[in-house]
């Protein structure tokens, strides 16, 4: 017997997945969606669900959009909810059948990185002073203010990576880093999907983005590049 | 105080000053060789063509690149490279990524020497407003509140006034705040003004205009350097 | 609650029980394939030479490995890998090396499933005491706090008594606290015993001895599993 | 003109640091030790250290031990103070002429690690209920109790490392990144010793372990490698 968390089917990369969960979204823009993770997770049929992710989805056709569509989410985490595209979570969410917790994004990345590491909150002066700080405990330290922030842990993360192997180890490419790497440290079941599947050992020790002990499943979807960004220049 | 009760009546105006480029190149003439600088979304990213060529600055991106390029053409095109704006731009050599945790604790831990925003209005004690009009519908606020506070400095380039004429300079924002008090410097059309313990203070005005008509812009006191 | 009055008072002994390596073979064959486990300086380092040839248990060090491997010989040596007991160890295939910071959020954050150490003492209400005997002379710490509250399950290899006979597993610790309440089972060279609500459950003990005679040689109640 | 942190000599290096700083010295065990630094801080002359180290130095005569034996520090926050070989310090401490902050390792790291991150203060499960955590603010949280630590922000930073490049971007190599990593996010003024010297853009950008933002100084420290642990079997 050996460690083997690589799953060969979205049922099984999907299994166990609970109404009522708290679902982690990695990515930013287009680059580093777990994109079939979410159609897999749309399938499985889990409702009632809260997402933590950057944006609330674009589209209606796919992601965290059609999740959202499909009446799936409860409520929503997110820093930029409202982005050209974003149709269904503001249909969703002037209707009242979608809550809504704006958060700064660098408060949204370490409450993640907090629900990884154990710690249940932390000061930040991100927010103080500001609408989205109404409300919350200040506190002074050295001379400036703070507001304190609550952990982030989940259930379920669902990631896209560039590299895995048998153990979980994973790499990402550039900039499909983003929101993937601390999410992956902050639900109980990490769930990946990986455009490449590596021998173990073909991941140098000093090179993996992601140790093993945070992922539980592994998908391999070679589904090659995202969409560019906007028409470029020549 | 007088000059916030004139100018908050909408002046007729045909002085245009500097153009955004202006601004632009401006602002990136300030910078220092060495400086790791962030520019937000929109016209602060222009300042990066106008950085002097043999210049190193090195430019942060929220989504975790430190050493940005320019915007990718159709020879360099990699998709798996974008920046905060969802452009997709290119690494300089020396570049490297991190997650985001990593880079918002890079930018909320006071590693940035510089962070360029545009913003709605600013206020004479450092104040602005720069993610949302209105808490009417919903707003998004992505990195501005961590940008704000955790850059040693803020600097906004932004128009000395509404279309309308209303002045965006102001004693007190009106608007919901993005951070209060860390605004240092403000490049408008019109003037480039350092935010002090004074308040506003002149540090140089385009010559289309006269100080005073320049004060009758702006809704809160400007001072000269002494 | 007799039992800790009669155990108070050292016990005459010649019952040597599970030697070391006895212990750790036993603690060893109890770990499933795939449990994440750090295994603290000392005896508990012992516990890898015993995980069965076929079972995959992955090893962290808190200095940062994941995937450690035996200790080095002369024909593998790499002097810039150690382990936290700053032994020169090898890497498994597949191990993954990160910082202090990131090593200790991974501990901290409850990712480990195990994690053995030695104490000097343990108490029914799964208090532990392993850090130093005293606070008299200045102690060292290290990782111990970390991963006392980190791990899933701390699971304690010790001697059941001292050299004198007093029992070490107690109703009440009366050494320094490494962290209250987080011990699940106790692996002694008397017997293997968890720590539920009721307090110490006994699972199973050398054949040496008797249940009175461990109970005589323990510090609180023993309870049989229902 | 270009960016170069490269520096030729170690009073370049040490340029500037001044009496009474609060200085982080990385290195775990005998590997990633900046001991050439330490030397050239001892020879630069600052006194009156707060220094911050996993250890408190073993033998007399190079690194934490020398700096300390020469009288130089006034305190000392660590994790592990006494180990074989900790003669300088124990005469010290013992003679009331040092004084010792006790914290945890892991506390140890993620205080500094929030130094570095703009994180005043914390909560952590970690040394609650202890003789280290008494005193200290205790809060509960989802039914469990935690202490309050602040973030440690030093002065000064000295970083060992395998490779560096002019713009002070660093690779680790193998248990070398210890505490080096976090260290060099958290100073002012972050030194470091390099084994090697490469161009820039030989480390790509997705292996970067320190990016260059957090150095300020480099120096080229061809040392070899550290001794052996102990007598290895054949």
């Amino acid at each position: 017997m050996a460690i083997n968390k690589i799953v060969q089917s979205f049922a099984d990369a999907m299994a166990g997945i609970k109404d009522g969960s708290t679902v982690l979204i990695g990515g930013f823009g287009a680059v580093g969606q777990p994109n079939h993770l979410l159609d897999a997770l749309t399938e499985q049929g889990a409702k009632d669900l809260t997402i933590v992710a950057n944006n609330a989805g674009s589209g209606r056709e796919t992601g965290i959009a059609r999740l959202m569509d499909m009446g799936r989410v409860r409520r929503i985490v997110c820093s930029f909810p409202r982005s050209a595209g974003s149709v269904v979570f503001e249909e969703l969410h002037n209707a009242g059948k979608l809550e809504l917790e704006l958060v700064a994004q660098g408060t949204l990345a370490e409450r993640i990185r907090a629900g990884g590491a154990g710690i249940p909150a932390f000061y930040t002066a991100t927010a103080y002073g500001t609408y989205i700080g109404e409300g919350k405990e200040v506190r002074e330290f050295k001379g400036r203010k703070y507001i304190l922030e609550e952990a982030i842990k989940a259930d379920v993360a669902l990631v896209e990576c560039w590299q895995a192997d048998r153990w979980g180890n994973l790499r990402y490419r550039t900039s499909g880093r983003n929101f993937n790497q601390p999410m992956a440290t902050a639900a109980d079941l990490t769930i990946v999907q990986s455009q490449h599947l590596v021998e173990l050992g073909d991941l140098g020790p000093d090179d993996i983005h992601t140790p093993g002990i945070y992922v539980d499943r592994v998908i391999h979807v070679p589904y090659g590049d995202p969409p560019a960004a906007a028409p470029l220049a020549d | 105080m007088t000059a916030t009760a004139t100018a908050s009546t909408p002046t007729a105006d045909n002085i245009k000053g500097w153009s955004r480029r202006d601004m632009a190149k401006r602002l990136a003439e300030d910078i220092p060789e060495g400086w790791y600088v962030n520019l937000g979304i929109g016209i602060p990213l222009l300042v990066s063509d106008f950085v002097p060529a043999d210049r190193e600055v090195v430019l942060q991106s929220e989504n975790g690149i430190l050493g940005m390029g320019p915007l990718q053409t159709k020879r360099t095109f990699d998709p798996w490279i974008v920046n905060a704006g969802k452009q997709n731009v290119t690494l300089k050599t020396g570049a490297s990524i991190v997650g985001h945790a990593d880079s918002f604790a890079m930018i909320r831990g006071g590693h940035l020497d510089l962070c360029v925003l545009g913003s709605f209005e600013v206020a004479a004690n450092g104040d602005f407003a720069n993610w949302t009009t209105s808490l009417k519908s919903v707003p998004a606020v992505g990195g501005a509140m961590d940008l704000a506070v955790g850059a040693k400095r803020i600097w906004l380039i932004m128009d000395h006034t509404s279309k309308d004429g209303r002045p965006k300079l102001l004693e007190a924002c009106t608007m919901p705040l993005t951070a209060p008090g860390v605004v240092k410097r403000v490049y408008t059309n019109l003037a480039v003004i350092d935010i002090t313990a004074r308040g506003f203070e002149l540090v140089s005005m385009t010559p289309e205009i006269t100080f005073e008509a320049l004060q009758a812009r702006t809704g809160a006191k400007i001072h000269r350097k002494d």
